[in-house]
């Protein structure tokens, strides 16, 4: 087998993440690339979780098919996971045809957690996929750290209780990480020159704020978790006037609170990054699960108008070269700056290959002495950006239209020519966007037919568009639309298909609006990312 | 620097009587005694007649949104706690449309001094109530009366934990300047009550020149005297009104507990390929 | 003069409001029919306020052109204001060429409070515009009611001060209010069978909040301004759900604030009309002036996609007639249903004739007995809406995805039935609107060149295309977008001039969602309306 | 009704020994005890593992969002005050995310009963500090230990106005169940302080068994005395913790204010009549 998936399942509460995590590691130590699908219901103990990990050898962000193995915590999992070659499971408390071992008894036995029964079971999967016992060992080590020798001991005796099945193949051992998106995205951040990061828990965002609280242990980071997403977002804005680089992150219904401070941003020209992490709405909807069905609403977020920069990185990488240079995008232009990621991108665990030295280029100022004006007016509608206290000055900025020393105006020339600066700067930015590359092109680049889609959706489209030969765009910039280079990528193009997951088709009105129409369009609303051959079939049948 | 040079050049527009001037002239004098220069100090407003001293004050400012103020100021002074910071809220601004974030300021001890311009009404949209009118007070949203009691927002402040609570009067320009010195000067989290008259919506001042006193003697480390002095008067109905400093005492401040040995700049790299290394 | 327009200009507290309300009445009893627009800079004393009458022959919701005669209580409104025919002022505080009198000092010797002031001035203005003496102290004594004597008085003292000027045409006597849109709109909501408005004030929402605490004075309606527009909007869901039919009004950053709760109105299936009324942003902005730039923010406005519906009324008899239809709507489609107001809509009074009967259907409703279940599925996507207490029922809503009864769920199937409800739900009111009149065709209904507006703008737009035989196509229903009315009222236009009171072109954007582009554009930020001839003026240019 | 009869088939999802269970059971068997039929009762609920409880009690419900649990009981209860409303919150919700709201309720003494599940963590987004937990709990969010003091949320509400203050804990059913019985019964704003295990997260079972006390024979409606009880303990450190009815007094409802004289239909036609002919 030149690329296997396996599934591990059980309850919540039973380590289902962390064996995930384990299987993972073991891959990449047998030289693959990995990605793991990781689904779980709102729920702290008992519902189902399970983790799909697809080793390949190739970068993937989607799972592909059916997994071969099964490494099933409970009898539920059986049920529900059907069609499996190998299942690897607990006799003690489950039934099935495949190779059990009486793991809760080992536990028990062994005088250890219930927690780490999983350990057992994937010691079993080992021995039954064939992977080498150092390579098990290996990853236990460098999972579990202080507590290795302990579960490297349970490991074993579900290995020895193992028999074996199928075996995987042995590939040249590699270093890469494995993180998720979620974990890119907050390292992205402190690459481009993150100072501080404001954050009220919320699903699937939660985990950047849990990686940078764990970051700012050691380091001048400052991280701040206040009482609502309203003060996050203000908080945030302080803290940029006052000199720091600061993100914040939330989903849906902690972005509606934020809407006032991200139009405050826009009108005082306060540059903040504001991560937007996606699941299925509205309201309250599916917390766990992921969508893509807020692109709309990140596009229009806030009232009036203003520069914005929204981004939607599609894979791990990205979530960390955009997320980077998206602080660097915030300050340059002193607008409010999304990173609109998902459920599906920020929670899955990736191969990942991350540059700690990419660069980033430093802002231009142009302020040198003299009398400071926040917002004079300038060629290309940016203002010097300075932060209290600049000697012999004041730093005014203000939520009224304003004036550009800052002072509120209501005249009606004032008022336009501070519209006017604004506009200008937008126009600026749609320029300044045109040196990088926000639109990628995957699959066949001059296929005549052509798959759009964004964000996480995309490498499952990737790998479709490679299996039949069409031609992949995504923009990875969704405002300023990158219209130059999207019409480039679709240069040709004879029929498109648009791939989302939303409902109303968000990202076809969008490029509608620049006078492409989907000849066909593809939706999902289930919360579960497209498997690539579930998708498969869907654009072969639409394209026949 | 002198008085005047802490106030800009842009138009005044509050309406004559406003006890907003007092506040304003209160707080230059101020500075310019404690010898804060304006860049370092900055007034942070929400919406509203009072927040217009954002534009007033040729200091720096952040003229923010309604209710917002105080998380903003806090903020601020996360971001660069030697700067001076001043948070000029309305009773709409911090006791309605924002009052959880004036509690958690109280209870995170955030060193900034907060000024509340309470004049018991909304000035600038014209008179509705807000939730220091007195009980029954009759404006454009409650034409028959308001049907709910006023809070006493310095005793939800004593609850709160807040480390420092004063009272002031726009008509006492001098206490006010006394109240605020202390204000500014004591670290952790500042809370002024001003009873500011609006001029126009509800012009209680003979009212308050007949009630208010001030503290003379009072020990405001005793919590349990400060809890006596605040509930004196309860924002409905008749009782004395004292003015000054109520209560104070010493904590370690928000900014010193976030900040500690947080100096120095942030080894990028370094922090990314740690984290690489635990993945 | 067969149409006359009239301005009066002084400081904030010097009454120009009511003054100008005065003038309307006046102009309504000589046989006119009146439109005022009201300019105010955001502070309560002091700076310049005017107001401007026009009063023509026919309805009309714009100013046209310089105005004929010219009310100055100061030497501001002087300046300001110029190449005007007649100036009436007080000469104790002003110089002008004109008609003065000593309007201070009648004040003073009548003992009178100085905000009479404007009284005289318009006595004065009568005389000097040949109105009769008793159609003017008809309009004293209903605009003043108890204290019209002592207006009557003041106001002859400025009669006889002043002397003839030009002469104004009388008419045929007529009967019809003069009120503002935001009257409109209260009265609309009430027809439409409103039990309770929840708001806070902001500007230029605040005067239906303070006529629905005045009528709700003598009435069963029940009126709360609470302690912030998130608690505005989550009360009145909880109103709604009690069973009573519930309106909120609000700007841009208080409906920032109502975003969840816009997107829990969405997924609960809980009806609600939010009065958005626009002014210029973003953030605080120019809180007392008017924009179109929030059209794109309410059209996405909440996270998550479900059904809504929007209107744009352009006049004061739209506002009333399509807010009443918009509470019988939203309680019959449940779910969130928008009045996009502004502030030259709700804030200027105009001649209007509306119905107190206006007649609106009652809502289908489906369950009779047995098991209630809140979302059980139907063919149109709609499930009865019963209230607490429902005997021997429970009636259960929910924020978040969930099954027939309310009951939260995270299965895939039932989460795409929860969707697919709501997006089929959104098809039958689709469908519904077609039986409205969603759409307005002003001037010459099959010219070749089209105006296409929104909203206030209305106005000015279809006597501009009367004067130059354009067609006028407005739709008033912004979403459902009403597609098939809307391309019937372009039938063969061979160009399309969109415009519309905002930078970047949001009406133009969404038409373009539907295959229309403009082929000029004409945009407007600096808060103020489009005079009639200014607009005559940019469209002659652009079809020349 | 059968106390059985308040709960429906949903599956639970709360972890084994979650104190949350013995809050629904108090309600089913006090709403049976009370002869509440689940028909006219209404279950309000933000969003956390407390507000499942919305979904698992056969009576009305509004599963809302997080934060807001009390600003909608309010609308239900002036839309119909004749259900029984208890709005289920937890710390996070109303103690963080939509803490004005709760001030507010109090402040207008809502008739409603809010129960606060209390676990001082947030249960559902698995494991942060609340505004109630201890000095340097270490959660996610603040590995290091959280760098603020709780607040008491019982001060927090005897100074915001609440008429009915009182404390349960999850492993004392029986007086919870006490408690809940008045606390449904009092005429205005019924604030429920559980003191609820978290089994998962913060799990302080042995702590609080070992310092909670059953108040007996104290006088609620003795102010000054409740003031006491009030601070007997912080939420932090040690102290012994009273549970009970720690303070009620009779008032005016917010419902009887705004709801008298509004009895009876809108005479729409008739309203809008006399609008037109005042302009
Ligand atoms: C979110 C939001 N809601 C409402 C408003 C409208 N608004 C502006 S000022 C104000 C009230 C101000 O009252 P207060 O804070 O007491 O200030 P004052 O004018 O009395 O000084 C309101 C409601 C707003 N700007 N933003
Ligand atoms: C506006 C918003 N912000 C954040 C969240 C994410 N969230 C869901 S539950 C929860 C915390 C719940 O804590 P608590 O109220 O204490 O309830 P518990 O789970 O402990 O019962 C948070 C932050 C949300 N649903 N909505
Ligand atoms: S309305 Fe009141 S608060 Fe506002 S400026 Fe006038 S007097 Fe001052
Ligand atoms: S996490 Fe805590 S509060 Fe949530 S269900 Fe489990 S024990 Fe209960
Ligand atoms: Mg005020
Ligand atoms: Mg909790």
């Amino acid at each position: 087998m030149s690329e296997f998936t396996v599934s591990i399942g059980g309850q919540a509460g039973e380590g289902i993440n962390r064996g995930g995590l384990l299987l993972a590691r073991i891959a990449g130590l047998l030289g693959y690339r990995v990605y793991m699908y990781y689904d779980y219901p709102s729920l702290i103990r008992g519902g189902h979780n399970f983790a799909t990990i697809r080793a390949a050898e190739k970068d993937c962000g989607g799972i592909a098919r059916r997994p071969d193995f099964l490494c099933a915590m409970d009898q539920e999992t059986i049920r529900r996971h059907t069609g499996i070659e190998i299942i690897v499971y607990d006799t003690d408390v489950a039934k099935a045809e495949g190779i059990g071992v009486p793991a809760s008894s080992i536990i028990k036995e062994e005088n250890a957690s219930p927690i780490a029964r999983n350990t057992v079971i994937i010691g079993a999967f080992c021995r039954a996929a064939g992977i080498p016992r150092e390579i098990m060992e290996e990853a236990i080590r460098r999972e579990f750290g202080s507590r290795a020798e302990e579960n490297i001991r349970l490991a074993l005796r579900g290995y020895h209780e193992s028999r074996e099945g199928r075996s995987v193949e042995i590939k040249t051992p590699q270093e890469s990480p494995v993180m998720t998106g979620n974990d890119a995205i907050a390292l992205g951040l402190i690459r481009g020159g993150l100072d501080a990061y404001v954050s009220y828990p919320m699903t699937p965002s939660s985990s950047i704020l849990h990686t940078m609280a764990d970051l700012a242990r050691d380091s001048p980071l400052i991280v701040v978790h206040p009482e609502n997403e309203i003060a996050v977002i203000t908080m945030a804005l302080g803290l940029s006037y006052a000199g720091k680089r600061v993100a914040v992150g939330t989903s849906g219904g902690g972005f509606c609170l934020m809407n006032e401070g991200v139009s405050l941003a826009g009108m005082a020209e306060i540059p903040v990054v504001i991560v937007m992490a996606m699941r299925p709405g509205p309201s309250t909807g599916m917390p766990t699960y992921s969508s893509q069905a807020d692109l709309g609403f990140v596009l229009h977020a806030g009232h009036g108008e203003f520069p914005r920069i929204v981004i939607a990185p599609g894979t791990t990488n990205e979530a960390y070269e955009w997320s980077a240079r998206a602080v660097h995008l915030a300050w340059q232009f002193q607008c409010p700056t999304f990173i609109l990621s998902d459920k599906n991108l920020g929670e899955h665990p990736a191969s990942t290959d991350i540059d700690p030295d990419f660069p980033i280029p430093s802002p231009s100022t142009h302020y040198r002495e003299g009398i400071y004006r926040r917002y004079c007016t300038t060629d290309n509608g940016i203002s010097p950006l300075r932060f209290p206290p600049v000697p012999g000055n004041v730093v005014k900025v203000n939520s009224y239209t304003h004036d550009e020393d800052g002072i509120t105006t209501e005249e009606p020339r004032k008022a336009a020519a501070a519209m006017v600066k604004l506009i200008r700067k937008g126009a600026t930015l749609d320029n300044e966007m045109g040196l990088y590359g926000c639109v990628r092109v995957d699959g066949i680049s001059d296929a005549p037919i052509a798959v759009i889609c964004f964000g996480s959706t995309g490498e499952a489209c990737r790998e479709v568009g490679e299996r039949l030969s069409l031609r992949v765009v995504r923009p990875i910039v969704l405002e300023p639309f990158p219209i130059m280079q999207f019409a480039e990528a679709l240069h040709e193009a004879e029929e498109i298909i648009i791939v989302e997951e939303n409902a109303t088709g968000q990202l076809a009105s969008l490029i509608q609006r620049f006078g492409y129409t989907a000849d066909r369009n593809i939706r999902s609303v289930n919360g579960r990312p497209f498997t690539i051959d579930e998708l498969e079939g869907i654009i072969r049948e639409v394209i026949e | 620097m002198k008085g005047a040079e802490y106030i800009s050049q842009t138009q005044n527009t509050w309406c004559p009587g406003c006890g907003n001037f007092t506040i304003q002239h209160a707080i230059k004098s101020v500075l310019s005694d404690l010898g804060i220069p304006r860049e370092e100090a900055v007034i942070v407003s929400g919406i509203g007649c009072h927040a217009k001293i954002a534009d007033y004050m040729q200091t720096n400012s952040f003229y923010a949104i309604h209710g917002r103020a105080i998380p903003v100021a806090t903020g601020i002074s996360l971001g660069n706690p030697d700067l001076t910071i001043i948070c000029s809220a309305g009773d709409g601004d911090a006791y309605a449309e924002g009052l959880d974030h004036l509690i958690f300021a109280a209870k995170r001890n955030v060193d900034i001094t907060v000024i509340i311009h309470d004049n018991r009404v909304y000035g600038l949209t014209t008179g509705q109530y807000t939730p220091t009118s007195p009980p029954g007070f009759a404006g454009k949203s409650t034409p028959e009366g308001v049907k709910e009691d006023p809070f006493n927002p310095l005793d939800l402040m004593l609850s709160a934990g807040a480390t420092f609570i004063a009272r002031s009067y726009s008509r006492d320009k001098k206490g006010m300047e006394e109240v605020l010195k202390a204000a500014i000067q004591h670290k952790g989290f500042s809370f002024v009550e001003v009873l500011q008259v609006c001029a126009t919506f509800y012009d209680v001042h003979t009212c308050y020149d007949d009630h208010v006193y001030r503290l003379e003697g009072n020990d405001p480390e005793d919590r349990r005297a400060a809890e006596v002095l605040v509930r004196e008067w309860n924002y409905s109905g008749e009782g004395r009104i004292p003015l000054g400093i109520l209560y104070s005492r010493d904590a370690p401040t928000f900014e010193e507990r976030i900040l500690a040995g947080k100096e120095g700049e942030i080894d990028r790299t370094g922090l990314i390929q740690r984290a690489i290394a635990k993945r």
